[in-house]
């Protein structure tokens, strides 16, 4: 079966990113399909790859993007929601001016309506959030 | 891709206080592109999100309510509002914004966009989805 | 000795504001903001509660945000008494310490 | 035809548990999961409506927040079913859609 | 700022599921090594905090509820407990970690940190702060 | 009077960094004074120099830096929240190995102390949040 994935918070603040790793995996684990990972509102967060979260603790960008490489996963960045809270890949720095950029490879930036388009092309599309 | 699918954008939380209501309208109005068969359900606080006469000035941020006026250019024309949830905040439908549509397959005439529902049958629609998107 | 009371969440959705009316000490003022204005509105399921708050202490509402979410003060609980940011400046100054029910 | 309800939100802290039990459909799943684990305990203020979602359907909460949480089996309202997360996804799949009630 | 004021941690919401149980108390630790009257307060699902037998391996987060058995050797010693919020919860002091702190005043002796209140007598002491610290 | 404030809620996404910055310029504008503003929990995601909000949004990040420096006003990101939500300045970039930062120059990086300090320091601490 085809999922699609929404994630509204973002690491750490609340569980959503946690869960939303954790239904990924079982479900790839069961040989299921992850259409799309779609990051909005404060779930954009996730991308950035500045953070150290303490080493007793999980790096939850580093988790998702292992998941993404050996799953090929499509991890899609609201641009909207990122420009809001200043998450950038290069692309985007550019575009805007700024001096400096924070995305992890792993993630991709692009609009809402690969929210939508995920949600008509999967079967079940997941919302995880606050 | 050419399958037509029932999208319910469902929300349950005010306006202003936190980013959700804004960010939802933003996905319906680049959903509307997509052909699909689009509602929207306010229940639980999310009818707070279409109260009328809302000004923004003072708390220095957007004023995002004249822009579920504009849904009905963009083919969004089913707004469910759920009835014991206005009961339960003391308000009618006459606190919320009056918004309106042209049907095309009536000669364009101006019709409601705002369906006033029971919880029960608001249940019902929501059974009814292929998409239901939570904020 | 009196203690200001901020409740920024909708009563409908959170447990804020009933646990923080719940307790109230003598002499309290409680403080709708944010999302918590909507705690002043007349016929609501919590209305009562707030009833009893404003009959016994100071109970008041951030206008600013009351006006941002489109309410009309003729809705307003009895009693309740609106504030500007300003207003909230001299509640905190007044009153001996803030207890923020996030 | 049946929906699966996603609860994660403390029903002590919001009104998330409380709306999705007054909007469920016959052949209803109801799977509580992060704070929402919380509502599967026996003998608190909402288990009398939880355990009515016993009787007339599905209701399952997530092992792994459970434990995480330290609470015990031994005080889970009767006829709940526990699963982990690879239970999660079949539930995902069985049901014909799912309601994240945030 | 020689002056001790009272600081009281005011804890009303449960663990994992957001990250505010967790960064207080990396609050009270740091807070610790600055000599003031420290308190912290468990109420609402605050007390959820404090449950003992917490076993995060299966949803991949830090367990950091051992912490609180250390604050009584940093001179954490007043951990108010809601009654009311407990019961409602269908709780007792049994289902909380057994808290205990050496008594340097009294030989040594060990002592319970955590102490019941009810509801009233917590809105007592939350009055007779100087800071209330919310997360 | 003295005020300290306290933000726990990222921008955005929580009318807390609203409310704490229309709390701010009112204090200052009766005459208060603010001993320090600390950012805490998704607070810190404030002091990103990276964001564009859209043009008829307001930009907190830019609303603060330009209240600080009016009344020079301090105000401090948490090192330790910083590090697990990837808010980094050049010598935090520097300690933990990474090729950007992020953080506009109005904030500084410091420990929990600061926040205690301030507590005590201040006659009131107001604490914005969610």
């Amino acid at each position: 079966m085809k999922f699609a994935i929404q994630i509204n918070e973002g690491p750490y603040q609340h569980q959503a990113v946690d869960s939303a790793y954790q239904f990924a995996k079982a479900a790839l684990d069961k040989g299921h399909e992850i259409f799309r990972v779609f990051f909005y509102h404060d779930g954009v967060n996730t991308a950035t790859r500045l953070a150290v979260p303490p080493q007793d603790d999980r790096n939850l960008t580093k988790l998702w993007a292992e998941l993404a490489e050996q799953h090929n996963l499509d991890m899609v960045v609201c641009v909207a929601a990122a420009q809001r809270r200043g998450m950038a890949d290069e692309d985007e720095m550019k575009r805007n001016g700024k001096d400096a950029n924070n995305i992890h490879p792993a993630f991709r930036i692009s609009g809402l309506g690969q929210l939508i388009e995920a949600g008509i092309a999967a079967d079940r599309l997941m919302v995880f959030g606050d | 891709m050419s399958e037509i699918k029932k999208f319910m954008y469902v929300n349950r939380k005010a306006p202003y206080g936190t980013v959700y209501a804004l960010e939802s309208l933003e996905v319906v109005l680049i959903g509307a592109a997509f052909d699909q068969d689009v509602s929207l359900a306010f229940l639980d606080d999310g009818v707070f999100q279409i109260m009328k006469g809302q000004d923004t000035q003072g708390v220095g941020m957007k004023n995002f309510s004249p822009t579920y006026s504009a849904l009905g250019d963009y083919d969004v024309t089913k707004l469910y509002v759920e009835r014991e949830s206005l009961e339960e905040r003391g308000l009618t439908l006459d606190d919320l914004l009056p918004l309106k549509y042209e049907d095309e397959d009536d000669d364009w005439a101006e019709k409601d966009s705002i369906k006033l529902v029971s919880r029960e049958e608001l249940a019902g629609l929501m059974e009814d989805q292929d998409v239901l998107l939570n904020f | 000795m009196a203690t200001l009371h901020t409740v920024n969440k909708s009563p409908f959705e959170k447990n804020s504001l009933a646990s923080c009316l719940s307790h109230l000490q003598s002499g309290y003022a409680v403080l709708l903001f944010e999302d918590g204005v909507y705690g002043a509105l007349r016929g609501t399921t919590i209305a009562t509660r707030v009833e009893d708050a404003v009959k016994s202490g100071r109970v008041y509402v951030l206008g600013e945000d009351f006006k941002a979410r489109g309410l009309d003060e003729g809705k307003m609980i009895e009693g309740i008494n609106v504030v500007d940011y300003a207003g909230f400046v001299d509640l905190a100054t007044e009153c001996d310490r803030v207890q923020s029910w996030l």
